[in-house]
């Protein structure tokens, strides 16, 4: 093995510990409280790592929280860029969430058909 | 001219030290002009008696009445002297301090090897659990090594005491055994 | 061979480089204390009885080589002290009774108190309860004696080449076995040469038969014989 | 399908012990129960630090740190954080100041004051996995130095690092190194010390659990700086799993290339062995190490010649501490100034402790030299338990010196630490509080380096168990003033001519508590009093006739029968001769009617050698 070989095994590697270095340009927080797991807050929670994983981004992180308050829109799920505005998203589901990735994480593109509320980081 | 009080006393040892004390010859005579015993085995006094100047202690600290009497005499004396390897070292009393005081007096006296086949345990004083050197029980202030000391060391650390000097113990002098 | 010159007790003298400052000191006739160092033997730096001062730092003659400029001290007030001490803990150690000793005024030991000038023990004694072997048929091995100098290990391995003498333990357990702790006169790999005898300086390593004050040895035995075979 | 969480699970030994493997399997069945093990993954890591709150296991990516956790706690720890992530607020961290629940390791004080660089690893990654190390940069200052750097660059770097061996003598470690290059030899070696040897320590340990590969890639850096072809782990017996992770991570590098022949393909060939010790403190001294490896007795051998000239085999030796080890990489990859940048000018870095004693946070801590001994004590240790007062914190191991309060704003590094009597040592730090005797402590710590003198020369041999006996004669109410002196003399005179470094060190904690706690030893002696009742020989028990009920508990629970009374007719009385000082009717009495007294009235003859 030479040292390019090495590093590319850290590459590959880099991604079992990006959970534990904290580190991550968005954070996507799925509510997962009992009415959010009751709306089907697991589906889109899976759906998001699903996503993320098949493009491979290793700078998003996956995170839950408990319930929010917003029991009518459930599932809800919050998306944290640094330097921009918190995005929420309501009445969440597993497609929705695919084309969040789609369009918010990878391009830029908050959807605002699915947006509830937006609010300063 | 007052003389000096001397005292000797003989505690765990074998008299041997007094023997050697006694070989001075005829330098006892000249002693005997300056200096007074006032308690020793040879002389019939039962108390360490007060202001005593030089006591000469023989044989080891083995027993309780050795450890409270050596604790009088050393109030009672101005000089004390450890007389011989006992004093010194404990020496061959103290071979008997790796062995704990009940196997010593069961392997002594018990088993029927007396006629009473008991441990004396009236009259006789108890043993201590191990036997002590007499500076480590009360402060020395000479040493005279040697098993006994010979007379002429003996001699030497006496007269030099008489003319109010320190004794000069050097060399063989300061041979054990 | 190259020479060096090292001041010594203030008196500045020249020797091969490689030599020890015990080995130096001796060629000046200033003498110091030893006990485990025995010529022809190699040195350990066990009993700590040689200690010198270099430049403030106290160091064991035998094993330390001279070096260009060395300052050294071999007599001071603090190094009589420190010798005296270190000689009491050996006296205090194990059970060293003169008068009963077959060892008694042919002692290396004994010697050392008088030339030290060691009043009294003023540490503790230890008083251990000891064995003794006398299951050699010539030799008694009394470990009350033993100071643990090593010669008797140092002389079987290096000397007599048979490696019967080990050390064993360790603190104030260490003894010293012979065979991995077999009963000497067990001991196969003994020649009964008695080299280990005439080395010990102690009564330690005896011969039979000897009462109080009878074993005479001569340790430069040893010495004389590896010199000769050095030269041959 | 990308995980969402990892669960670090600690399996340092101390977490083990406390059944740890048995909260992995636990937390393991949940998460498969649960459907979640595609998305959760259990890392078991090495220590963490805090041992006592032990197991504890930590959950990424939001830091939630857990302890005391029990098998039980599996499923609601499954169901309520990971399911539906409402971190389990009974198990988190509470600050036991501020009395709030703490739900991120970083805010916790224990944590928040530490500079983690040589356990940077530890407790985040597997230490069985190498994929794990190489993705935290493992092995990534080996490959810069096999292809980048000169052998003398390399020690240049050390050298310019300002780093100082961390097995307690403080010795310049590129100067070290620089020695056993200019050395020559057919073959030289490259040691790791790792035997571990201070009662209470486990910082060496802990590393080589935690995080093993940091070890070798350190040990095969050097190998390159110096010269050497092979090279050994030292390391004791008693520590299984360390040998365990060694065997599997040195196997995982020789796998991969990063060991053995032709490393990394730079024709640079070392390979590392491990060789274990039976447990002989003494073998911590690397001469004795030396002959311990090589099959010899464990004693120390003559200096000089030094290992770096002749040691193992006879061969230019290089020996380094674990944690020195660890230290080489980082400052490989990231330079002299980032490492200079860290700690103190004389002393830079950090320095790894093993926090125990009275002290409430006990555990491994890293912390960058020059912080002073207040604040590890009172910030990352919390303070003392129990609202009682701190009276001395021994530093360095058994052969370490006790530091009174009026020293704790010292700055920790080996020259501060010296100037006190104390040593910095391999890193054992033992904080106590009123209720520990010095005395006794001072009897303790040479009670051990006695056990553990290797018995060549005389002054360690047979001067340490001399002091004890003194020590023992103090604590047993028969020591004079004199002993006092004596006790002195002989603890300067064992420290200025004993062989080795065990002896040169041993008399610390006596001559320490002697010159700071000096007021102890007089009480013991003039008073036959401990303060701390702590020595039996000068306590009593006694009951206190207005508090005592005579409801008997103390007689039933005493042990040999030394206590009498009638029910209900108080006092009870303990009979002083038959009474074994125990302490259980202290412990049991509901009234409180129990006092122990020390001094005052216990002026019973205290003779030795009486029968």
């Amino acid at each position: 093995m030479k040292l390019e070989d090495l590093r590319k095994i850290r590459e590959q590697a880099a991604k079992e510990l990006s959970l534990r270095s904290g580190k991550a340009r968005v954070k996507v927080i799925v509510g997962m409280g009992t009415s959010g797991i009751a709306a089907g807050a697991r589906d889109v929670l899976a759906a998001f790592v699903d996503e993320i994983s098949k493009r491979d981004l290793r700078d998003v992180m996956v995170t839950q929280t408990g319930e929010r308050g917003l029991s009518s829109s459930e599932p809800v799920v919050e998306v944290r860029e640094a330097d921009k505005p918190v995005i929420v998203y309501g009445d969440m589901t597993a497609e929705k969430a695919r084309r969040v990735v789609t369009e918010h994480i990878v391009n830029g593109n908050p959807v605002s058909e699915y947006t509830i509320e937006v609010r300063e980081g | 001219m007052t003389k000096v009080r001397v005292a000797t006393v003989w505690f765990s040892g074998c008299a041997g030290c007094h023997m050697s004390f006694l070989d001075l010859d005829e330098l006892l005579i000249d002693l005997a002009e300056r200096i007074e015993i006032v308690k020793s085995p040879v002389v019939d006094t039962k108390e360490f008696p007060e202001n005593v100047d030089v006591t000469l202690i023989e044989g080891a600290i083995a027993n309780e009445e050795h450890y409270e009497l050596v604790r009088e005499i050393r109030e009672r004396s101005k000089i004390v002297i450890a007389m011989g390897d006992c004093a010194v070292t404990g020496n061959v009393p103290a071979m008997r301090n790796g062995i704990s005081v009940n196997e010593l007096l069961e392997g002594v006296y018990g088993n029927e090897r007396t006629t009473t086949g008991t441990i004396p345990n009236e009259v006789v004083p108890t043993l201590l659990a191990r036997v002590r050197p007499v500076h480590e029980v009360i402060h020395v202030d000479y040493f005279l090594h040697g098993c006994p000391p010979p007379a002429a060391v003996i001699g030497k650390a006496l007269l030099a005491l008489l003319d109010g000097k320190t004794p000069e113990l050097v060399g063989r002098d300061l041979k054990f055994g | 061979m190259k020479e060096i010159l090292i001041r010594i007790d203030g008196k500045e003298v020249s020797a091969p480089a490689g030599s020890t400052i015990l080995e130096v000191a001796k060629q000046q006739g200033i003498p110091i204390p030893t006990l485990c160092h025995l010529d022809g033997l190699s040195d350990i730096g066990a009993c700590r009885m040689c200690i010198v001062d270099v430049g403030g730092k106290i160091v064991t003659s035998c094993t330390t080589k001279i070096a260009e400029g060395m300052e050294v001290i071999t007599n001071s007030d603090r190094l009589a002290e420190l010798r005296r001490l270190n000689l009491e803990l050996i006296f205090a150690e194990r059970n060293h009774v003169c008068s009963m000793c077959v060892s008694n005024n042919h002692c290396e030991l004994q010697d050392l108190a008088c030339d030290l000038g060691m009043q009294h023990v003023e540490v503790p004694y230890a008083y251990p309860r000891l064995s003794l072997d006398a299951s050699h048929p010539k030799f008694i091995i009394d470990q009350n004696r033993c100071i643990l100098c090593g010669r008797c290990v140092r002389v079987c391995a290096e000397v007599e080449g048979a490696h019967v003498w080990g050390i064993a333990g360790r603190g104030s357990e260490a003894r010293v076995i012979t065979e991995l702790g077999i009963d000497w006169g067990d001991a196969e790999m003994c020649t009964d040469c008695g080299k280990c005898v005439q080395v010990c300086p102690t009564g330690a390593i005896v011969e039979k038969g000897k009462a109080a004050a009878e074993m005479e040895k001569h340790p430069e035995l040893v010495t004389t014989l590896k010199e000769r075979r050095e030269n041959d | 399908m990308t995980r969402r969480l990892d669960v670090l699970v600690c399996s340092g030994a101390a977490c083990v012990s406390s059944h740890s493997a048995a909260v992995r399997d636990a937390l393991s069945r949940e998460i498969d129960e649960n459907g979640l093990s595609n998305e959760i993954r259990i890392v078991e890591t090495g220590c963490m630090g805090p041992c006592e709150l032990g197991p504890v296991m930590l959950v990424y990516p939001d830091g939630a740190f857990y302890i005391h956790v029990k098998p039980e706690d599996a499923a609601e720890i499954v169901q309520e954080h990971f399911l539906k992530g409402r971190p389990v607020k009974r198990l988190l961290w509470e600050d036991p100041e501020a009395r709030r629940i703490v739900e991120g390791k970083k805010q916790i004080p224990f944590f928040a004051k530490q500079v983690k660089v040589v356990l940077r690893n530890c407790g985040r990654i597997d230490p069985e996995n190498i994929e794990e190390y190489i993705a935290a940069d493992g092995y990534e200052a080996l490959g810069k130095a096999l292809t980048q750097m000169a052998r003398n660059e390399v020690i240049q770097v050390i050298t310019d690092s300002g780093l100082r061996g961390r097995g307690g003598a403080g010795f310049p470690t590129g100067k070290k190194w620089q020695f056993v290059a200019s050395a020559t030899g057919e073959t030289k070696y490259v040691v790791c010390n790792g035997d571990e040897g201070d009662p209470g320590a486990f910082m060496d340990r802990s590393l080589l659990e935690g995080d093993p590969h940091t070890v070798i890639e350190g040990m095969t850096i050097a190998a390159y700086a110096v010269g050497a072809s092979r090279g050994y782990i030292y390391i004791r017996a008693e520590y299984p799993l360390a040998i365990k992770r060694l065997q599997i991570a040195l196997g995982q590098a020789r796998k991969m290339g990063l060991l053995g022949e032709n490393i990394l393909e730079t024709g640079f060939s070392f390979d590392i062995e491990v060789r274990m010790g039976a447990g002989a403190f003494v073998c911590g001294e690397e001469t004795a190490l030396i002959a311990s490896i090589e099959g010899e007795r464990g004693i120390a051998r003559v200096r000089p010649p030094y290992p770096a000239v002749r040691g193992l085999f006879g061969m230019p030796t290089l020996i380094n501490n674990v944690e020195t080890w660890g230290n080489i990489r980082h400052i490989v990859l990231n330079g002299a100034d980032w490492f200079r940048s860290i700690g103190t000018e004389r002393s830079p870095g950090t320095k790894v402790f093993a926090l125990s004693g009275k002290v409430k946070n006990t555990g491994l801590v890293e912390i960058p030299m020059g912080m002073t001994l207040r604040e590890l004590i009172f910030d990352i240790g919390g303070g003392i338990p129990n609202g009682k007062k701190f009276k001395a914190v021994q530093t360095g191991g058994p052969s370490g010196g006790c530091i009174p309060e009026k020293y704790l704003d010292t700055p920790i590094d080996y020259e501060s630490l010296k100037e006190l009597g104390a040593i910095m040592g391999s890193g054992g730090m033992i904080v106590m509080d009123e209720d520990n005797c010095m005395v006794n402590i001072a009897k303790f710590f040479l009670e051990f380096t006695s056990d553990e003198s290797c018995g060549q020369c005389v002054p360690c041999r047979t001067g340490l168990p001399r002091m004890l006996d003194i020590l023992k004669r103090i604590t047993s109410g028969n020591g004079t003033m004199d002993d006092l002196d004596l006790l002195q003399h002989l603890g300067e005179m064992i420290i200025e001519t004993s062989f080795c470094g065990l002896g040169k060190t041993a008399p610390n904690p006596v001559l320490s508590t002697l010159k700071y706690f000096e007021d102890e030893y007089r009480e013991h002696i003039e008073e036959k009093k401990c303060r701390a009742k702590v020595c039996t020989d000068l306590i009593a028990y006694r009951i206190d006739e207005d508090a005592c009920r005579a409801c008997g508990i103390c007689a039933v629970n005493c042990p040999v029968g030394a206590i009498t009374g009638e029910l209900g007719k108080p006092p009870y009385i303990i009979d002083e001769e038959a009474c074994i000082r125990c302490g259980t009717c202290l412990e049991v009495c509901p009234f409180g009617a129990v006092h122990v007294l020390s001094g005052e009235l216990c002026n019973q003859d205290k003779r030795e050698g009486s029968k």
